[in-house]
């Protein structure tokens, strides 16, 4: 079981902040791959993961790092602080 | 080091005078601000959604390295969140440093990296609607002089 | 632009929020502050000798050249001469803008001119003696860059 | 009639912060020259000239600017302020 969290128009286009998922998937690629299987507005909100940024733990990661071990992953538009 | 991330509004002109009471010895103060601009004067709010929990460790770690990477005697990090006004401070840092090259040096490392590596994202809010700001490329280009 | 030369102590934190109360619409506000250091621990005083009549216009050909330089909405010069104890600031610029870049870029200029091209002379003041501040060729050196 | 400006250490050195010459010297460089041979303070202050800035009339110049026109000469180290 692992926490999937969304913000700013990911979560928006999801429809829901965060959400629990049951997953085998190996690395965060084969859960966006899972996710896009889903509904519709998963492969919507997924289609183009060069423009998503991905947190592991709150630690920023890349697409292809290992889900083993990890109990929060985040996905989100590139950051616009400042 | 003082890292705050917070809803309310602040002063950056009274943070100043604490932070430059805090940095005794130094001779050299560097502050930014960054204020809610208004482009085509339709801008009613900006909404600032950020990722709670992993925001204060990402900020933490970004005033941590320049800490490391320049002569810092003091550094200050405030991100506000929420809902903010035209015209309103989103954040602010300083750094005070005995010289004003590490000073200068490590207020803009902190910019650069608040602007692309914290998790905070940006909503506009008109009276027609309201969209996410997009990321620069510039801003991301900004991290590679570092 | 606000040029300011003057012998009297200024506070640096309600200097910012007047400056920023001024420049409206602007989305950065960069501040710079120097203060006396005492480096070894024997400082008593630091002298500031400068060249009335010239001074102000130094200065603010220094300002002048920075608003032409960058997009700035408002720039802030404040220098102190005469006689300051450690602690004290000896100065302050401040610049504000659209953009970061701006702010940030005209403020380093501000202060690279300032320190080699505005006629001010330090000497400082210990129990022993007293001697002037001899300048730094990296001071010299810093106006290449622009 | 010119005025004559010294500060800082070349002012200490010289002992007056300002004076009013009469001259003929055409360049700055023909007035230190002049100045030099006056009295053995003024051949101390100005033994190098490479360690000194001039302005003619509150502007920064060169030791072979003309001197035709100018009203105020003044002399000094390199500035340390900011």
């Amino acid at each position: 079981m692992i926490d999937v969290l969304y913000f700013a128009w990911l979560r928006e286009r999801i429809g829901l902040p965060r959400e629990q998922i049951t997953t085998q998937a190996a690395t965060v690629a084969d859960l966006v791959a899972e996710l896009r299987r889903r509904e519709e507005r998963y492969a919507a909100a997924f289609a183009d993961t060069s423009a998503l940024r991905v947190a592991l733990d709150q630690t920023l990661a890349d697409f292809d790092a290992p889900l083993a071990g990890v109990r929060e992953v985040a996905f989100f538009p590139p950051m616009t602080g400042g | 080091m003082r890292v705050a991330l917070q809803a309310a509004a602040f002063d950056a002109g009274a943070e100043l005078t604490r932070f430059t009471t805090r940095a005794k010895g130094v001779g050299a103060i560097v502050s930014f601000t960054g204020i809610v601009r208004d482009e085509v004067g339709t801008l009613q709010a900006l909404e600032i959604e950020h990722y709670p929990g992993m925001t204060e460790a990402a900020v933490t770690a970004i005033a941590d390295q320049a800490v490391l990477r320049w002569n810092l005697a003091e550094v200050l990090v405030i991100h506000r969140h929420g809902r903010l006004s035209p015209g309103e401070a989103i954040m602010m840092v300083a750094t005070a440093a005995t010289h004003r090259a590490d000073a200068f040096q490590a207020a803009e490392f902190l910019m650069d990296y608040l602007k692309s590596r914290a998790p905070f994202w940006k909503k506009e809010i008109t009276a027609t609607g309201s969209s996410w700001v997009a990321a620069k490329t510039s801003d991301e280009a900004a991290l590679d002089r570092w």
